[in-house]
């Protein structure tokens, strides 16, 4: 465990950007957060959490996949792949380092999706306990705890001090360098931090949401229950949900052709979308019941049952704070059954 | 990392002929532009083509994998890139990448089983691969029977070859039917589930359907009428695809990626599925 | 905080469920938390006991709703409309988006709603509890034992607090007092926007639009926006986009957005309430009302039934695009 | 004219009935206008969508002028009408927007104004290089 004072911290950022990019919440005129990369004079943000997830790092929400030219009726493939740079994400909260692992099951089993693969390779996640929690947490449900955030390295915050501890090799690698700045110390204060946290998550609103109900094979459990209807009826179809959801992934792929050739890139898509799932013969999801079913059996059942379990859902909270209307996954889980342990 | 193998990036293909099989489905051979066939695969799997600026989409590899030369794709017109499809001229380059998906088990289920093939329009195209392959290898597979029917005898997809050369194997049976009668045809009349129940095959067989939805829906009731088993039915199923390999999420049903995990499904395992194909 | 109570709209739903009048009650369902509120469906009593709420945070439009909903619900539907909501109600009538005859739209006074965002730039997040306290918002945090008491004037949402109209211009029953139209400084920060230098002006957009993440909340939740297929939906129309790409993908769609429902746009300021980066998309529909008004003449859409918008009809007499511009100096 | 060899892009909506032919007078009559403005016929000038225009900015144009009957001229009785207040809007909005507002113009031209057409051309162009290329409604990945 290292430790260094919060007026240094403008130091340690300096020192990890010597090597790589480091990316960090910073506050927007509107109040909200959003990573930008770090430079001299960059301001972190005490804010709790991002708007948009920090998925965006190794899944942007546009990315070209290749260009092709044509001249009549030969056609040349241009591989515009090129490695990604080292950079450095800092200050991730638990629930968004674990997102990281479900977003991995789904790009680096196999085939490897090379496009994700070289970026997470290259990156290093700084995480950063949460000393403040928001109403609309509810990473404890999926068994995620705030006060020890994953990582490469994971970070404490107290009023005057920031501590770090490496999880990882890469981790280490990265605490190293920033020998000089940070001293060694003891976990007593980090201990003294995780249990003020734990207090706090034992106080939240949500803390007593379960999973109990849900997992992988209970599609017919859920599939028909006419409670679908009554949830989905105000659903717009938007897809804020699924674009501030840190463990959404599903994408498009499309071509633009830009005069002088033809981009293929991917970009993120919704399954709340009218248009997600049409084809030229028709579309299988015809109404919103049937598309808001979708993206909520996918994180509950679907997901869980080819991934040991794993719900695609971390409780960050996103959803809960920006849906138009108000309905989210814990409604949800609430009305299908996700009974309290109260 | 260029020398990382991406399955997003398609290869080169080469349109190096086109058949005219009816007014609205095409036959497309394909090859690599130095002549060779694009990868290997197994009978039922798919392959993605692709015209830059028009878009990408999922076709069954209709010839054999015995076929060593080339590919072939039966492509009916319906939308952009079929439209495109049905345009282009020999020689034509595209981009193709595959195979997806599941094969049929013509390996081990199918395996000295007697055969049934039901298919409907264009479904003979996923079909066609499998069925060659058990002609193939014919001393593998006991009785062939083919049921195959279309609006009108000119829908009828590879009439000539099945015709000419399915028609004449020893063991193989095809059975044609059109849904109208038509001048020049003294075939069967009628559409293909009341057909099959007509013929009322010995259930001891291994079925292998495919065809429009509502085709399937029927035939199937009427196998299972006759006394079949959902274990030894086989379909195909179509969505709407992007990325072939499970991760775009688009032909999700269930817990199953219809690109990954199907698009081949014992009919038992389609039950288990919720109905949204 | 709000002159009506939710027992008075409850009783007034019941009543008219009761009678026949009505076979379902488009109205505001209670959250996980105080401020969280989803519009549903209400079938009889029992739901609308459990489940019906107003309060400061019932923001949302219902007129939308009623395209798709007076086509699926047999019988009349009950819907609570604010005074901002009848205007929509009037255009989507206008535009003859629905069946007048399916519903029953019963007025309410609205004194402003509150936003909770500004709620959380003044007591922090972590919000346990909100009570409607008089004039006063008594928020509980899970950080602070005593509740931090706001005045609900300090958190009004943005369209609010330019309301421009308390007065409803539709409705078949009326709760509670009429208001009246209000002169309002809605146009004080399209001004504010004008008065800069174009670099100014294009460094304000290009700051707000690159955050848009082109999740089409605003198009969704947009009144105006009710056409059954949309052309960045459609892959046919050549411009359809999923994605915010290079900067100028989210500005054409923003651009559109506003041209098509320019003259129809009733400022009932959806589009900013929803949208998940705080895009001040109201400016640019301001800015079209604003023009129009001046070159135009005043025009409110939705005021009445029928108005014809100011895009769809002309005058011989109209001023040519360049001396936009010309007017634009001289204000400045 | 200009010393550096920067050639703007320019796209001239014109109507099929009084500008097209306007341009074509000017040809006949060999007076010059520069090479630079392409001429995109369309039936009435308010077959004009706003997208149009977009996406000409889009695709590399560095400015777009929108050329009608004058009004009251109008092959359809009313088009140029609805183009004029349209355009107002929309040239309003993309000046509101921080894009300059001299890439953008509507003018009248009939079939027996060749000077006119031509002259307007070359003010529209030189009001557009001294501007310089469009930066601000560009698309980069149309850019070679």
């Amino acid at each position: 465990m290292r430790k260094c004072s919060l007026d240094k911290m403008n130091l340690v950022f300096a020192e990890i950007a010597k090597n790589a990019a480091l990316y960090l919440p910073v506050d927007q005129n509107d109040g909200s957060a959003v990573y930008k990369k770090w430079e001299e004079g960059t301001v972190w943000s005490n804010a709790l959490n991002t708007v948009r997830s920090p998925k965006d790092f190794f899944f942007p929400q546009t990315e070209d996949l290749m260009k092709f030219t044509t001249s009549g009726k030969n056609i040349e493939i241009i591989d515009t792949r090129s490695e990604s740079e080292d950079f450095v994400i800092f200050g991730v909260r638990a629930c968004d380092v674990k997102s990281f692992d479900i977003l991995d099951r789904v790009f680096l089993t196999e085939p490897v999706d090379s496009f994700y693969g070289s970026r997470r390779e290259h990156g290093v996640i700084i995480s950063l306990a949460c000393t403040r929690p928001s109403e609309t947490c509810f990473c404890k449900t999926f068994g995620i705890d705030a006060s020890e955030p994953a990582g490469d390295i994971s970070a404490w915050k107290t009023e005057t001090e920031i501590f770090f501890k490496a999880n990882t090799e890469k981790g280490e690698e990265l605490l190293n360098k920033l020998s000089a700045l940070t001293e060694d110390c003891d976990d007593s204060t980090v201990n003294e931090q995780k249990a003020k946290i734990n207090a706090i998550m034992n106080k939240l609103p949500l803390k007593d949401l379960t999973t109990d109900a849900f997992g992988g094979g209970k599609t017919n459990e859920f599939f028909n229950l006419p409670v679908w209807d009554e949830l989905s009826g105000t659903c717009l179809g938007c897809g804020t949900c699924t674009f501030v959801c840190p463990t959404c992934q599903c994408y498009d792929i499309k071509d633009f052709n830009t005069g002088n050739g033809v981009i293929r890139y991917r970009c993120w898509d919704s399954c709340m979308y009218s248009d997600f799932t049409k084809m030229a013969h028709g579309n299988n999801r015809l109404t919103q019941k049937e598309r808001f079913r979708q993206r909520f059996m996918h994180k509950l059942v679907y997901f869980p049952e080819n991934n040991d379990g794993e719900f695609s859902c971390v409780g960050c909270g996103r959803c809960l704070a920006k849906c138009p209307i108000s309905m989210n996954i814990v409604k949800v889980m609430k009305k299908l059954g996700g009974a309290t342990n109260e | 990392m260029n020398n990382r193998v991406e399955t997003l990036i398609p290869k080169l293909g080469v349109i190096t002929d086109v058949r005219i099989d009816t007014p609205d489905i095409k036959t497309f051979r394909v090859v690599t532009p130095d002549g060779k066939k694009a990868f290997d695969h197994r009978p039922g799997q798919c392959a993605m083509l692709s015209i830059p600026g028009v878009g990408e989409a999922m076709f069954s590899i209709t010839s054999s994998p015995t076929n060593e030369e080339f590919m072939e794709f039966s492509i009916k017109k319906c939308g952009c890139v079929t439209d495109w499809l049905h345009q282009a001229e020999v020689g034509q380059q595209i981009t193709i990448r595959g195979p997806y998906g599941n094969p049929f088990p013509v390996d081990d289920v199918f395996a000295g089983k007697d055969l049934l093939f039901i298919a409907g329009g264009v479904g003979l195209a996923p079909l066609r691969s499998v069925i060659n392959y058990c002609r193939h290898y014919r001393d593998r597979y006991g009785k062939i029977d083919i049921v195959y029917g279309s609006r009108s005898k000119d829908d009828l997809l590879d009439y000539q070859e099945i015709i000419n050369e399915w028609s004449t194997d020893a063991g193989v049976n095809v059975h044609l039917t059109i849904d109208n009668p038509q001048e020049g045809w003294d075939g069967h009349v009628g559409f293909v589930p009341n057909y099959v129940k007509e013929l009322g095959f010995d259930t001891n067989k291994v079925a292998v359907l495919c065809g429009p939805p509502i085709m399937i829906k029927f035939t199937l009731e009427g196998l299972c009428a006759i006394g079949f088993e959902k274990t030894n039915i086989y379909t195909t199923l179509e969505l709407r695809m992007k990325c072939g390999v499970g991760k775009c999420g688009r032909c999700n049903v269930g817990a199953k990626y219809v690109c990954k995990d199907g698009p081949v499904f014992r009919c038992d395992e389609l039950d288990e599925l919720p109905a949204e194909y | 905080m709000q002159k009506i109570t939710r027992e008075q709209l409850i009783e007034k739903a019941v009543a008219l469920l009761a009678d026949g009048t009505v076979s379902c009650v488009l109205g505001w369902s209670k959250g996980e938390f105080d401020y969280d509120v989803t519009p549903a469906i209400f079938n009889n009593e029992e739901e609308l006991k459990a489940n019906f709420v107003f309060n400061d945070f019932c923001g949302v439009n219902f007129s939308k709703y009623l395209v798709a909903k007076t086509q699926k619900c047999e019988g009349k539907i009950l819907v609570f409309l604010k005074p901002c909501d009848t205007y929509s109600f009037n255009q989507l009538l206008t535009e003859h988006r629905f069946d007048r005859e399916k519903v029953y739209a019963v007025g309410i006074p609205c004194e402003g709603m509150a936003d909770v965002a500004k709620v959380k730039t003044i007591c922090g997040d972590g919000i346990a509890s909100i009570n409607f306290d008089g004039e006063n918002l008594a928020v509980t945090t899970l950080y602070e034992d005593a509740p931090v008491m706001i005045s609900t004037n300090d958190v009004l949402a943005e369209r609010c607090v330019n309301c421009k109209s308390k007065k409803h211009v539709a409705y078949d029953e009326l709760i509670g007092d009429e208001g009246e139209v209000i002169e309002s400084n809605r146009f004080d920060e399209v001004e504010k926007l004008e008065a800069m230098t174009p670099d100014e002006r294009f460094a304000f957009w290009q700051n707000e639009l690159s955050r848009c993440i082109r999740c089409n909340a605003c198009r969704d939740a947009c009144p105006a926006c009710t056409c059954e297929k949309c052309v960045f939906d459609n892959p046919n129309s050549g411009v359809e986009n999923k994605s915010p790409a290079n900067s100028f993908e989210e500005k054409m769609f923003h651009i559109i957005r506003a041209f098509h429902v320019a003259g129809r746009c009733t400022d009932c300021g959806e589009c900013s309430r929803v949208c998940p980066q705080n895009i001040p998309l109201h400016l640019l529909n301001r800015k079209f009302i604003k023009d129009m008004n001046e070159f135009y003449g005043e025009y409110q859409a939705g005021a009445e039934v029928g108005s014809r918008a100011p895009l769809v009809d002309y005058t011989t007499e109209d001023l040519e695009p360049g001396e936009v511009f010309n007017r634009g100096d001289m204000n400045a | 004219m200009q010393v550096n060899e920067y050639k703007p892009l320019i796209v001239a909506f014109c109507c099929n009935w009084c500008s097209y032919a306007g341009a074509d007078l000017a040809g006949n009559n060999r007076l010059n206008y520069p090479a630079e403005v392409k001429i995109i016929r369309v039936p009435c000038s308010c077959r004009v969508n706003p997208m149009f225009i977009l996406r000409a900015f889009q695709r590399g144009a560095d400015g777009v002028i929108i050329c009608g009957c004058h009004p009251g001229d109008c092959h359809y009785t009313s088009g140029n009408y609805y183009t004029r207040r349209r355009m107002a809007a929309l040239f309003s909005m993309l000046d509101y927007l921080g894009i300059e507002k001299e890439r953008t113009r509507v003018e009248w031209v009939s079939a027996a104004e060749g000077a006119k057409f031509a002259a307007t051309m070359n003010d529209f162009v030189e009001k557009v290089v001294a501007l310089g290329e469009n930066k601000r409604l560009e698309d980069l990945r149309c850019k070679k």
